[in-house]
């Protein structure tokens, strides 16, 4: 199982603030999970609609595109941040 | 060295004298404290070109900001001679007039702590896993979002990885 | 705008506190504060490269002091949009561990009031009448040397009259 | 009469903070001021040696060796400020 988090108004799309999946074969890396996941429902798909406003965390590091994902990992999308 | 993410609030003068207390060689303490107003301003205009609000809350990524946090601390650490250094980051809900975040550097050296202490915040507003959610009067809640110039300021520092002094 | 010349220290937390009392159009906070060390460092050297200090004491030209440090201070205002400023300076002996100066500024923007902090205190120590006698732990008094840094400091702002916000 | 100060180590060899003095005639710019101090003694001549290391404030605002003085002026000679 892969943990998923949501943060922001992600989370207010995804209706949930993290899950556990299963990942289905051939989701390896972080671009293969952002465009699988907007097959699981129209909050999913409105969540990703725009990938240049989504950042993504894989074990709590910034990760890219070609990054891998596998069981076990936490894996945190959310929009660029606005702290400080 | 030290970095906090709490829920309350925190007394800036106390956090200031406790970063000098007792250290000598302090000779300059830089600091830096983010304050939510009372009106939005996306487009960073002037107060009267905002829409009026009446909080702010901060959401965050418990885990990932401490870790963030303290690897931005540790590499103003290693780009600045640094007797101290601190972060101090809220989230939750906060009222105008109310801090969010402080950040504060002492050095021997005046130049070393002005500087660091611009790094911190620069580097925190893109790095920190924070989100802000603005409240109005009407009690409307909207997502803050990014700023590119937050993105330039933070994208200097590559080009100078370390000021002369 | 406030510029103060004193013998007496100050509460460095309260000082900053009375800049944004009740001024809810302020969303960044910066300050400097310089200090007495325990050593002098003419070269800008690290710590151990210094002699011993007693105690440091500040002469200043009363009148012209004021009158440059609110010069100063209005080309602030003028270069950034600032909500409140503020310099406290300090004259007569101190020992280390001791507040020297203090320069903050509060505006809606981070970078205007960071930046403007930067300016007061570069463009101070090389503008106000003041000048610091050493006092060694023998209790030998030697006067500092100005610094060419401080110098090329201050004239950095000659050529970036208004940086970006 | 001419107010003159001196401040930090200028003072200590000057030997004096502060006088009235009658600008001889001929003495119309800081320039002739600063020539002329010297010949008023050897406190005055070691204070000035160095004009490097001088600066000039006219009626509190800073001066150039060209810049006028004359009687009523307060003249302050000083060292580069370390002050902040």
């Amino acid at each position: 199982m892969t943990r998923l988090l949501y943060f922001a108004w992600l989370k207010s799309h995804t209706g949930t603030a993290e899950e556990e999946v299963e990942l289905p074969a051939g989701i390896a890396t972080v671009g293969d999970l952002l465009a699988w996941l907007p097959s699981r429902g129209a909050g999913f798909a409105k969540a990703l609609e725009d990938p240049s406003r989504i950042r993504v965390a894989v074990n709590q590091e910034y990760a890219r595109s070609g990054d891998p994902v596998a069981a076990g990992d936490e894996v945190a999308l959310f929009p660029p941040v606005t702290g400080g | 060295m030290s970095v906090r993410v709490q829920r309350e609030s925190f007394d800036l003068g106390r956090e200031l004298a406790a970063l000098s207390a007792g250290n000598l060689a302090v000779g300059g303490l830089a600091s830096f404290v983010g304050l939510v107003r009372d009106f939005d301003d996306p487009a960073g205009r002037s107060p009267q070109g905002g829409t009026a609000l009446a909080a702010m809350t901060l959401e965050h990524y418990p885990g990932m900001t401490e870790k963030m946090l303290e690897r931005i601390e540790a590499e103003a650490n290693r780009r600045w001679e640094l007797e101290a250094s601190l972060i101090v980051h809220r989230y939750g809900r906060m009222e105008p007039g109310e801090p969010i975040v402080l950040v504060a550097c002492a050095s021997a050296h005046r130049q070393a702590a002005l500087e660091a202490c611009q790094f911190l915040i620069d580097w925190l507003k893109t790095q920190a896993p924070f989100w802000k959610v603005e409240e109005t009067a009407e009690g409307e809640g909207r997502w803050v979002e990014a700023r590119d110039s937050d993105e330039a300021a933070a994208a200097r520092w590559l080009q100078k990885p370390k000021a002369a002094e």
